[in-house]
C-alpha cells in the first residue's frame, strides 16, 4: 500500500501498537506502586472487611493479566457495571471506571480534554508567534543589537519555570494591576470571549516557556537557508531582501518548526500539568496527577493513552503538513 | 560604451586575493568564456559583475562596469535593477539553485515582478512563456511544477528562462553544464546557442572545460590564480595558444579523437596492450553473471541495474561508461561486494565470492568523503593491514610510509590529516589505501571526475602505472567517455541499468552499434570550434532521427 | 561535483580555536566554568561564610509573621551574605551554593544517561537488521509517546527511598529523555554510513563493531554533543519541575528547583528567596544554552563560515585548490 | 498548598489521615476579629455568594462524605437529624437538632437512642422527609460501592459489621428501627454517650429511595437544606446552589441562608485562592474559601496591610501533629530514649517550619487545647521553647547511649503538608543538639501512609497527625490509644501499639456518660495520664488563617470546623 490511504493504515497500525505497549507498561508500573489501592478508595478509616469488600469490587484481588484482560474486553466491547441500583453499560472503547470516582474514564476524558485543548491550542498560536515571530526578526537583524535583546528574552522564557513565570504573571497583571481577572475555565461553547480572556495568562506562561525554542529553531534554519544556494539566485536576480528573508528562507524553517512544534503539541497536553494546576485548569494533565497520586489505574491508564493518542496524531499530522510542504518527502 | 567594461579588477578574501588585477571588455551581443581550472577566480569575476560581493566582507577593488552601471558605486537600489535587469545570471547546480517549495513558474514570475510592473496573472503569463522558449514541453502545466519534479536539464532550462525573463542584455552562465549529463548538455549549451542567435545578448561563460567553451563562444580568457593568462579569439587560442599554461591545460583534456595523443597516454597504451597479451590468457579473475538490484519496496521499488554479465580478465582495464542513474555505481559496489545482488552472483577466481575480500578493492569518486576527516591518512591507509592482523607498529609504519611513496606523495605524510590534502593527494591517499590490501582487482567509481583535468591526469598516469607494475586488473567506471577512451582496453556502456553495447574499446568508439552509443559520443564536446559546429549539426540529425 | 567543507577535520585543537572566536560562548563558558567552581567548593565557600546549608535558626524569622526573614533585604548581612530562608532561617548562601551541586550534577550526570542510552540504541537501530531497526524505533516512539511527568511520578515513587535519590533522579530524568537523541544519532548514522570512508573502511576487512567505534562514533560526536550541550539546560528545568512535584530531591539536601517550588509564593513577602535560585537558574542555563550554541558553530562550521562569504561557493576554491600533485 | 493544613494541592483522600472532606480545615476570625469585618452592617438576602476551593467536591453523596459536623458546602443541601451550633468560637462545638426535635433521647445505659423528626420537613421537589429515608440514608453507606465515610456506624450498630448495604441486602438493617414516620430508634452494642455527635454526620441525610442511582447520585443529591443543586460540572469542580423552595426557616434554626446563590469552583491553586481573594475583585469580592488557609508567605504579605488584615479569620480545628514511636522497635522501647527525644525538641524551629506562632501553637498535650475535648494543660517533658539539650543528654546516658544515638525519622514527601520534610529537617536539626543524628526517611505519600498505618510495617520513629471527628476527647484518643482497636490486618491508627488495661476500662466508662461536659474532664485525665508513656510528643496545634471578600458578611466560624460557616455568610 502506498499513497495517503496507506500512510494512514501504517500509521494507525503503529499507533495501536505503541498505545498498547504503553498501556502494559503504565499497567505493570502502577501495579508496583506502592498505595493500597482499596484503602485509599474506601477512605481512611475503612475496617479490613469493608477494604476486602472493595477490592472485590474493584476486582483488585485478581491477578495482574486477568486485570489487563478485562481491561482490553472494556476497550473492544465496552463493559456493564453496577451502580448499586441499576446496571449501566459502558459502551467501547471503555477504560473502565474510576476507582475513586466510578465515573466512567471515557466520561471524564470528555470533560478534561476540552480544557487541555483549550490551553494547548491557544498556547500554540501564542508559541508559534512569539517563537518564529522572534526568530524571524533575529535572522532579519542578525549580529545586531536588537537581536541579543530578543534572544536574551526568548531565552529567559526557557529558563524560568512555568511555575514561576506563571505566579508573577499572575500576581503582577491581575492582583496588581488587575488588568485581567483571575483565570478560570470557561467553556468554549458557553462564552467565547471570556474563554480568551480567562486562557489568556495561562496561554501566555506557556507560550512563553516554549517560544525560545522556537526563536532558535527559526534562526538557526533561516540562516541555514539564507546561506544556500538558491538564495544566491534570488539575490542576483535584484529580489529584495524583505521578500528573501519573508518569503524563501522562512519558507525553509518550516519544516523543522513543524517537527517540534508536532512534538511540543503532543507532550503539552500531558505536561502542562504545572500550568493547569497554577491556574486551576481541569485539564488532562492535573487530572492525571491526581489519579498517580490516588493510584487510580483506569483513570492513568485512560489519561496516559489520550495523551499518547496526540503525540502519536501530532506526529503524523507533522508528516503529512512536511510531505504537503516539501513534495520531495514520501509519507512512510 | 561596451556591455561590459572591467578594469583592474581585485577581489580579496580575508588573506586570499581571489582575483588579481583582471581587466577585459565584452561588446553588446559578443560571447566571452573564462576559463579556468578551480581556483582560478574565474567564478568570482562572475559574481563581481552582478555585485554580488556587496555586503559579504570581500574585498573588491578597480572598477566593473556593466550595462552602463557602475557596480562598485551603485546604490542598492541601482544594483537590484541591474541584477536580472540587464545582466541575468545562470549558475552550476540547477536544483540548489531554485527554491524547492515554490514552483518554478512562480518564481520566473516572482523575479520578473521585481522588474516589471506587471500584475501576477500577467507575471504568471510571461513565466509561461518564457519557460515554453527554453523547450519545456506543455509549459503552462510545468510551471505549475516544483524544481524536484523537473529532470536536471529541466531545470537548467527553467533557470535560463527566469534569465531571459526581464530580457537582459548580458547573460552570465557560471558553469551552467557542470552538473548535467553529457547528453543534457549538448541540449543546453545548443539551446544557450540559438538563444544568441535569436536575440542580442552577449554571454558571459564561465567554465572549466574548454570543449563546452570552443562550443559556445567567440572568445576566450584563460585564468589561473586570479590572473588572465591568455586571452584572445576562440580559434586562436584554442588553436595556436601561446602561454605554456594554456598548451598544458589543452594537452590534459582527454580527447575522443585522438587517443595516442597527449601527454601521458601512448606509453600507456603501448604498455596496455603488453600486459592485456601477457595476461589475457590467464583468463578472468572476476566474473559477474546475470547482476540484478532492487531497492525499495512496493510501488517505490525501482531495478538499479537488471541482468549484467561481464568479465574481467587479469590485469586488463575494464571501462564501464555511463549517465547519472545508469546503475553503474551500484555495479561497481556489487563487483567489490558492498552490495549484495538481488539476483545473479560474482565469481572472484571461479568461486562465487559474497561480502567484502581484501583481493577486490575500490577507489572513490569523492575525495572529500572517501577519507575519515577525523583520522590521519596513515591510519586510514593502515586500516587493511591492521584489519588483517597485523601487531607490529614499525611494520605497519614502514608499509604506509611505503605506499605514500609509491602514490607519489611523501613517506612523512603519515600524520597528516585529509583536509591538509588538496583533491588530487587525497585521491592518491584512497589509491594508497586500496593497494594496501594487496589487490588483485581494484574497481575505480569515477576516480577523476572530481579534478581538475591536469589533475585528472595527473592520477589517471598513476592507475596506469600501478597496473602496469602490480599486474591488477581494474574496473574504470566513468560519466566521461574521452578518459574512459583513454584508459581502457575494453569498455562497456550501461543505460538503465543494462549494459547495451560491450566490446574492444575502438571498436566500440569507432564504430558504434548501439543508437546510445552514438547519441552519446556526439554528444561529447569537441575543442575545435569547427568541429563544434559539426557536432551540432550532427546531433540536430540524431534528435530528428 | 561534491562540495562539503571538511567539519571538525583535526579535531580538538580545531574545536577550541573555532570556539575562541566566539566572545558570547567564551563568557558562557566561563559562568559554566564558575559555577561548577562554585558547586564543586561548596564546602569551602560556606566555611568562608561560617554557615551551613541545614542550620535552623529561629530568632532570624519573624514567627508572627509567617516566618519572614527579620531584616531588610531578607536579613542579609555579613553573617549572612543572602539573608536566610523564611521560616527555617536557614543561610540562603549556603543553601544556593549547595543547590548547584545538585542542579549541576544531576543534569549532567542525566546528560551522560541519555547519551549513553541514545547513541547505543540509536547506532543498534541503524546498524542493526531491519526488525532490530523497527523494534528499537518503535520502543523509541513509545518513549517519546509517553507522559514522562507521570512516569517519573511513578518511577520515583516504585524505588526504595534508601537508594540515594539524587542519583535515583539524574537516573529517572535520563531514562526518560533519551528517544530525541536516539533519533538524532540514528539519522546520522545511516548517513554516515553509507559515506564512502566508512565504505572504505569496510573493504579494509573492519567488522561492524570496529567500524562503528573507528568511522561512525567520531562522526556522530558533533551532532550528538551539541544536543547533550542543549540538553544540560533542559534537564535542570526537568529536575526543578520534579521537585514542583515533590518528587526531586530529598531534604535536607537543597536544590535550586526545590527552593524555587517552596519560594514561589513568598515573592511578595521575601523576594530575594524567590529571585536567587531563580537569577541562579536563569544564569545557569542561558550560560549553558549560549556555550551549547558555540559548541555546535564550533563543531560544525559550515553555517558561519556560509554566512560570512554570503553567496557561498567560495570555499570550493579552499578545498580542492591547487589539485596538482 | 504550600501551608500545612489538611486540604492539599494533593488530594485529601490520598493521606489517611483523618480528612474531613471539604470542610477538614479553615479559619475564620476569632469572635472579635468577625465583628470587626462584617458586623458593621446587618447582613441581608439576596445575592451571589462564590466559594473558591482548591479540592472539588468530588463526593457529593452523603454516604461517601466523610464530614466533621455535616460539611460546609454539603451542610447547605444535607440535613441531618442533629448539627453542630452555628455559632462563633467554643459556642460553636455544641451539638444542636436539625431534623429531630432534640439531640436524641438515650436508652438503656445509652445503648438505644431515639429521635423524632420535625414535623412540615421535605425534599426539593416538596416531598416529605419521612424517619425510613434516614434509615435508608444509613443503610446504603454500608454499600461498597459508596464506601468512604467514617467507621463509627459500623462499629457501633448492632449487626452492622459485616452489612454490605441495601443493593445487595435487601432485608436492611435491624438496628435501626423506624416504628412511624417521624420516629427512628438506633440500637448499640455498647454505650456511647457521644452518638448525637455521631447524628450529625452526612450518613444521618435522608435519601429517598425512589431517588436513589446508587454511585450516579452524587451528580444530583436531593436537597434536604436551604439550597438545591442546579448544576454539577466535572465531578464536583464547578456546583452551583441555588435555594430550595421547600427549605423552610421555621424548621431550621441553625442555617441562615442570606445568598440567593452559590458558585462553587475548584480545582484552583491554593495561592491563587488567596491572590483573588485579597484582590477581591469582581464577583470574588463576595467570595469565601472553605477549604485553603493562608500560608505562612500570604500571611506576611497580609499582616502588613490593614485592609487585608481586617479580611483575616482565625480558626481552630481539635488537631494535634506529633512524632509518633513504635515501642516494639528499637531503640524506642525504652521510655528514657522516648523521653530524651520529649526534651529534645525545639518547639520553635517545629512551629516555624509550621508557618510561625500564628499558624501553629506549640502543644505539649495530645488532646487540642480546647474546653470540649477536656484540654487539661500538662507538659511533662518540659523542653523550654527551644528545647533541653541537656536533659536530653543525660536521660540518654541513663538509657545506655553515652555517646548520642542514631535513629531513622520516616515522613512523608508531600509537599507542604505537616509530615512533610520541613517539619521532619526540623526535628532533625533540634536532636541534633541532643547529640541524637536523624537520617531522614521520606516515602511517596501512599507508601507513607501505607507502611505507618499497617503494624508489620510501621517504623520506629515518624511524623504523625490526627484531628477529631467531632470536639470531644472520644474520637480523639480512642482511635490512637483503645488497645482493642489494635487492627493488626488492615488500617491500624494504634501506632503506639498500646494496649493497657485500665485506660481501655477508662475508655468505655467515659462513652456510658451521656453528660458531654463531666465526659469532657475525664478525657482530659485520660490524656495526661497516657502522656506519661512518652508514645508521642505533641509538636503543635494548626491555627488556621483565612481570607475572604470584601463584601463578604456574617462571618461565623466555630470551634468545632475551624472554618468559616457558608450557612450564615451575606454578601448583601
Amino acid at each position: 500500500m502506498s499513497g495517503f490511504p496507506g500512510f494512514v493504515l501504517r500509521r494507525a497500525v503503529g499507533a495501536v501498537v505503541t498505545l498498547l505497549a504503553i498501556s502494559v507498561i503504565v499497567y505493570v508500573v502502577f501495579y508496583v506502586t506502592p498505595g493500597n489501592v482499596a484503602q485509599i478508595t474506601c477512605g481512611p478509616r475503612c475496617s479490613p472487611e469493608q477494604v476486602d469488600q472493595v477490592a472485590r469490587q474493584l476486582n483488585l484481588d485478581d491477578p495482574l493479566f486477568l486485570r489487563y484482560w478485562h481491561f482490553l474486553q472494556g476497550l473492544v466491547a465496552g463493559q456493564d457495571y453496577s451502580t448499586g441500583t441499576s446496571v449501566q453499560h459502558c459502551s467501547a472503547p471503555c477504560f473502565g471506571l474510576s476507582y475513586q470516582s466510578d465515573q466512567q474514564v471515557t466520561q471524564l476524558i470528555w470533560t478534561k480534554l476540552p480544557v487541555s485543548l483549550s490551553l494547548v491550542s491557544g498556547a500554540m498560536v501564542l508559541w508559534l508567534l512569539l517563537g518564529v515571530g522572534t526568530g524571524v526578526l533575529s535572522a532579519w537583524r542578525r549580529g545586531r543589537f536588537s537581536e541579543r535583546v530578543l534572544t536574551g528574552v526568548t531565552l529567559a522564557g526557557t529558563a524560568t519555570p512555568v511555575f514561576v513565570i506563571g505566579l508573577v504573571l499572575m500576581i503582577v497583571v491581575c492582583g496588581e494591576l488587575r488588568l485581567l481577572p483571575f483565570p478560570q475555565y470557561v467553556a468554549l461553547t458557553d462564552d467565547p470571549e471570556q474563554w480568551a480572556w480567562n486562557l489568556l495568562l495561562p496561554w501566555l506562561s506557556l507560550a512563553l516557556i516554549e517560544a525560545a525554542a522556537f526563536a532558535r529553531l527559526t534562526r538557526a534554519s533561516m540562516l541555514e537557508t539564507l546561506a544556500e544556494d538558491h538564495i544566491r539566485t534570488f539575490r542576483a536576480y535584484g529580489v529584495g531582501e524583505r521578500s528573501i528573508v519573508g518569503r524563501h528562507a522562512l519558507r525553509g524553517a518550516f519544516a523543522p518548526v513543524i517537527a517540534l512544534n508536532a512534538n511540543n503539541v503532543g507532550s503539552a497536553i500531558g505536561g502542562a500539568v504545572l500550568t493547569e494546576t497554577l491556574f486551576g485548569l481541569p485539564g488532562i494533565g492535573q487530572e492525571l496527577v491526581h489519579a498517580v497520586n490516588v493510584v487510580d489505574l483506569p483513570v492513568v491508564v485512560g489519561m496516559v493513552l489520550v495523551i499518547g493518542f496526540f503525540v502519536v496524531l501530532a506526529n503524523a499530522v507533522a508528516d503529512v503538513l512536511y510531505a504537503v510542504a516539501d513534495r520531495r518527502v514520501v509519507l512512510t | 560604451m561596451s556591455l561590459v567594461e572591467v578594469t583592474g579588477l581585485s577581489v580579496d578574501f580575508g588573506e586570499l586575493r581571489a582575483v588579481d588585477g583582471l581587466s577585459f571588455r565584452l561588446e553588446e551581443g559578443a560571447a566571452l568564456a573564462l576559463v579556468g581550472e578551480s581556483g582560478s577566480g574565474k567564478s568570482t569575476v562572475a559574481s563581481a559583475l552582478l555585485g554580488l560581493h556587496h555586503g559579504t566582507g570581500a574585498r573588491v577593488g578597480g572598477s566593473v562596469r556593466v550595462a552602463g552601471t557602475d557596480v562598485q558605486r551603485a546604490s542598492d537600489e541601482e544594483l537590484r535593477r541591474l541584477r536580472g535587469g540587464q545582466a541575468a545570471m545562470v549558475f552550476q547546480d540547477p536544483l540548489s539553485s531554485l527554491d524547492p517549495y515554490y514552483a518554478i513558474g512562480d518564481q520566473i514570475a516572482e523575479v520578473y515582478r521585481v522588474h516589471a510592473r506587471a500584475s501576477r496573472r500577467a507575471a504568471r503569463a510571461r513565466a509561461v512563456e518564457v519557460l515554453d522558449r527554453v523547450g519545456i514541453a506543455d509549459a503552462a502545466r510545468r510551471s505549475r511544477s516544483r524544481p524536484h519534479e523537473f529532470s536536471g536539464g529541466m531545470r537548467q532550462r527553467a533557470l535560463i528562462a527566469m534569465a531571459l525573463a526581464c530580457e537582459p542584455r548580458l547573460l552570465i552562465a557560471d558553469e551552467p553544464t557542470t552538473a548535467l549529463d553529457v547528453t543534457v548538455q549538448a541540449q543546453v549549451l545548443d539551446l544557450l546557442h540559438t538563444l544568441r542567435e535569436e536575440t542580442s545578448m552577449g554571454l558571459l561563460l564561465v567554465t572549466h572545460d574548454v570543449g563546452v567553451a570552443a562550443e559556445s563562444v567567440d572568445e576566450v580568457l584563460v585564468m589561473r590564480h586570479g590572473r588572465a593568462v591568455e586571452h584572445g579569439p576562440v580559434s586562436r587560442v584554442l588553436g595556436a595558444p601561446v602561454q605554456p599554461y594554456t598548451r598544458e591545460l589543452l594537452a590534459a583534456v582527454p580527447r575522443l579523437d585522438a587517443p595516442a595523443a597527449g601527454s601521458t597516454a601512448p606509453q600507456e597504451a603501448v604498455l596496455e596492450e603488453a600486459v592485456l597479451e601477457e595476461a589475457a590468457p590467464k583468463g578472468a579473475v572476476l566474473e559477474a553473471t546475470g547482476l540484478r538490484r532492487e531497492f525499495g519496496r512496493g510501488k517505490r521499488a525501482f531495478t538499479a541495474v537488471r541482468d549484467v554479465s561481464l568479465t574481467l580478465h587479469r590485469g586488463e582495464t575494464l571501462g564501464i561508461v555511463g549517465e547519472s542513474g545508469s546503475g553503474k555505481t551500484t555495479l561497481g559496489r556489487m563487483l567489490v561486494g558492498l552490495l549484495e545482488p538481488t539476483a545473479g552472483e560474482v565469481r572472484y577466481d571461479g568461486r562465487p565470492h559474497t561480502g567484502v575480500n581484501p583481493a577486490v578493492q575500490m577507489v572513490f569518486q569523492d575525495p572529500v568523503s572517501s577519507l575519515n576527516p577525523r583520522r590521519s591518512v596513515g591510519e586510514s591507509i593502515a586500516d587493511p593491514l591492521r584489519a588483517r592482523g597485523e601487531r607490529d607498529e614499525g611494520r605497519i609504519q614502514a608499509r604506509v610510509a611505503e605506499l605514500l611513496e609509491r602514490v607519489g606523495l611523501e613517506g612523512a605524510h603519515y600524520d597528516r590529516y585529509p583536509h591538509e590534502f588538496s583533491g588530487g593527494q587525497r585521491q592518491r591517499v584512497g589509491i594508497a589505501r586500496a593497494l594496501a590490501a594487496d589487490p588483485r582487482v581494484i574497481v575505480c567509481d569515477e576516480p577523476v571526475s572530481a579534478l581538475d583535468v591536469t589533475t585528472q591526469a595527473h592520477v589517471v598516469a598513476l592507475l596506469g602505472e600501478l597496473q602496469r607494475e602490480l599486474g591488477l586488473a581494474l574496473v574504470f567506471v566513468a560519466h566521461d567517455l574521452a578518459v574512459v577512451r583513454q584508459v581502457s582496453d575494453r569498455v562497456a556502456v550501461m543505460r538503465q541499468g543494462r549494459i547495451v553495447e560491450e566490446g574492444p574499446v575502438d571498436e566500440v568508439y569507432g564504430t558504434p552499434q548501439d543508437p546510445y552509443t552514438r547519441q552519446l559520443l556526439a554528444a561529447v564536446p569537441a575543442l575545435d570550434p569547427e568541429a563544434a559546429a559539426l557536432r551540432r549539426a550532427e546531433r540536430r540529425e540524431l534528435a530528428a532521427a | 561535483m561534491t562540495d562539503t567543507s571538511v567539519p571538525a577535520a583535526s579535531g580538538v585543537r580545531q574545536f577550541w580555536r573555532r570556539l575562541r572566536t566566539q566572545r558570547a560562548a567564551l563568557v558562557a563558558a566561563g559562568v559554566v566554568a564558575l559555577l561548577v567552581l562554585v558547586a564543586l567548593a561548596a564546602p569551602l565557600l560556606t566555611a568562608v561564610e561560617g554557615q551551613d546549608s541545614t542550620t535552623y535558626h529561629p530568632s532570624l524569622v519573624d514567627s508572627a509573621r509567617g516566618g519572614v526573614p527579620i531584616g531588610s533585604l531578607g536579613g542579609a548581612n555579613a553573617d549572612h551574605w543572602f539573608g536566610v530562608e523564611p521560616q527555617t532561617g536557614r543561610d540562603l548562601f549556603a543553601r544556593l551554593v549547595y543547590g548547584a551541586r545538585v542542579s549541576l550534577g544531576v543534569a549532567l550526570a542525566a546528560t551522560v544517561v541519555q547519551v549513553t542510552i541514545g547513541v547505543t540504541l540509536g547506532v543498534a537501530a541503524a546498524l542493526g537488521k531491519r526488525w532490530v531497526d523497527q523494534l528499537l524505533s518503535r520502543f523509541t516512539d513509545i518513549i517519546v509517546a509517553m507522559p514522562l511527568m507521570i512516569m517519573s511520578l511513578a518511577l520515583l515513587a516504585i524505588v526504595p527511598s534508601s537508594f540515594p535519590r539524587p542519583v535515583l533522579v539524574a537516573l529517572v530524568v535520563g531514562l526518560i529523555g533519551w528517544g530525541n537523541i536516539a533519533r538524532i544519532v540514528r539519522a546520522q548514522t545511516l548517513t554516515l554510513k553509507e559515506l564512502d570512508h566508512v565504505l572504505a573502511a569496510r573493504l579494509s576487512g573492519w567488522g561492524t563493531w570496529s567500524i562503528a567505534r573507528r568511522e561512525l562514533l567520531p562522526g556522530i560526536a558533533a551532532p550528538v554533543i551539541t544536543y547533550a550541550a542543549l540538553l544540560v539546560p533542559t534537564n535542570i528545568t526537568v529536575e526543578a519541575a520534579l521537585s514542583f512535584l515533590g518528587v526531586g530531591v530529598k531534604p535536607p539536601t537543597p536544590s535550586w528547583g526545590q527552593m524555587l517550588t517552596a519560594a514561589d509564593v513568598w515573592y511578595q513577602a521575601a523576594p530575594q528567596y524567590l529571585l536567587l535560585p531563580a537569577g541562579a537558574l536563569f544564569v545557569t542555563v542561558l550560560a549553558l544554552t549560549v556555550l551549547g550554541d558555540g559548541v555546535r558553530t564550533a563543531l560544525d562550521p559550515r553555517a558561519a563560515s556560509r554566512l560570512r562569504i554570503g553567496t557561498g561557493r567560495k570555499r570550493e576554491s579552499k578545498t580542492t585548490e591547487g589539485g596538482a600533485a | 498548598m504550600r501551608q500545612p493544613s489538611v486540604t492539599a494541592r494533593r488530594v485529601a483522600a490520598a493521606s489517611v489521615s483523618l480528612v474531613l472532606a471539604a470542610g477538614a480545615v479553615a479559619c475564620g476570625p476569632e469572635d472579635n476579629d468577625a465583628k470587626g469585618a462584617g458586623g458593621d452592617s446587618t447582613p441581608h438576602k439576596g445575592g451571589t455568594l462564590t466559594v473558591l476551593n482548591a479540592g472539588p467536591q468530588q463526593d457529593f453523596d452523603p454516604a461517601r462524605l466523610y464530614t466533621s459536623g455535616g460539611g460546609n458546602v454539603p451542610s447547605l443541601v444535607f440535613r441531618t437529624l442533629t448539627t453542630r451550633n452555628r455559632e462563633n468560637g467554643a459556642a460553636g462545638t455544641e451539638v444542636v437538632p436539625d431534623l429531630a426535635t432534640d439531640t436524641g433521647r438515650p436508652s438503656k445505659g445509652a445503648t438505644v437512642w431515639t429521635y423524632t423528626l420535625k414535623k412540615g420537613l421535605t425534599y426539593e421537589d416538596g416531598t416529605p422527609i419521612t424517619s425510613a429515608d434516614i434509615k435508608y440514608g444509613i443503610e446504603r453507606s454500608f454499600a461498597p460501592e459508596l464506601s468512604g465515610g467514617a467507621p463509627y456506624l459500623r462499629d457501633w450498630l448492632v449487626g452492622a459489621a459485616g452489612y454490605q448495604g441495601p443493593y445487595k441486602d435487601k432485608k436492611g438493617l435491624d438496628a435501626i428501627e423506624t416504628p412511624d414516620e417521624r420516629t427512628i430508634v438506633f440500637h448499640l452494642n455498647k454505650p456511647e454517650g457521644e452518638f448525637p455527635y455521631l447524628a450529625t454526620q452526612t450518613q444521618f441525610t435522608p435519601v429517598p429511595k425512589s431517588k436513589d442511582t446508587g454511585t450516579k447520585y452524587e451528580e444530583h443529591p436531593v436537597s434536604s437544606g436551604p439550597y438545591r443543586v442546579v448544576r454539577n460540572e466535572n465531578d464536583g469542580e464547578r456546583l452551583i446552589l441555588e435555594r430550595n423552595t421547600h427549605w423552610s426557616a421555621s424548621t431550621d434554626a441553625e442555617r441562615k441562608a442570606y445568598p440567593d446563590k452559590i458558585d462553587v469552583r475548584s480545582g484552583l491553586d491554593s495561592s491563587v485562592i488567596n491572590q483573588r481573594l485579597s484582590a477581591s475583585q469582581g464577583a470574588d469580592a463576595a467570595a469565601v474559601t472553605t477549604d485553603t488557609n493562608l500560608g505562612p508567605a500570604e500571611l506576611a504579605k497580609v499582616s502588613g496591610d490593614k485592609d487585608l488584615a481586617s479580611r483575616v479569620g482565625t480558626g481552630h480545628f481539635g488537631y494535634t501533629n506529633y512524632l509518633a514511636f513504635n515501642p516494639d522497635i528499637k531503640p524506642f522501647n525504652d521510655v528514657k530514649v522516648r523521653q530524651a527525644i520529649s526534651y529534645a525538641i525545639d518547639r520553635s524551629s517545629v512551629v516555624n517550619a509550621a508557618g510561625g506562632s500564628a499558624l501553629a501553637e506549640p502543644a505539649t498535650t495530645f488532646l487540642p487545647d480546647q474546653k470540649s475535648f477536656g484540654y487539661t494543660p500538662y507538659d511533662l517533658f518540659p523542653a523550654g521553647k527551644s528545647g533541653d539539650p541537656a536533659k536530653a543528654r543525660q536521660l540518654l546516658k541513663e538509657a545506655g547511649h553515652p555517646n548520642g544515638l542514631t535513629v531513622t525519622l520516616t515522613h512523608s514527601n508531600a509537599k507542604d503538608f505537616e509530615t512533610s520534610p520541613e517539619i521532619a529537617t526540623a526535628v532533625q536539626d533540634a536532636l541534633k543538639k541532643a547529640g541524637i543524628t536523624v537520617k531522614l526517611q521520606g516515602l511517596e505519600e501512599n507508601d507513607y501512609s501505607d507502611k505507618i498505618h499497617d503494624v508489620k510495617t510501621e517504623p520506629g520513629f515518624f511524623l504523625a497527625h490526627w484531628g477529631a471527628d467531632w470536639p470531644s476527647g472520644g474520637p480523639f484518643l480512642a482511635p490512637i490509644f483503645d488497645g482493642r482497636q489494635i487492627v493488626k490486618d488492615g488500617a491500624n491508627f494504634n501506632t503506639g501499639l498500646l494496649n493497657d488495661k485500665s485506660v481501655n476500662a477508662e475508655i468505655d466508662a467515659i462513652n456510658k456518660l451521656t453528660d458531654l461536659d463531666q465526659a469532657a474532664k475525664r478525657w482530659g485525665a485520660l490524656d495526661k495520664k497516657i502522656g506519661e508513656k512518652a508514645l508521642t510528643v505533641p509538636l503543635f496545634h494548626p491555627v488556621y488563617k483565612r481570607l475572604y471578600g470584601e463584601d463578604v458578611k456574617n462571618i461565623v466560624i466555630s470551634d468545632w470546623t475551624g472554618v468559616l460557616d457558608i450557612s450564615q455568610v451575606a454578601v448583601k
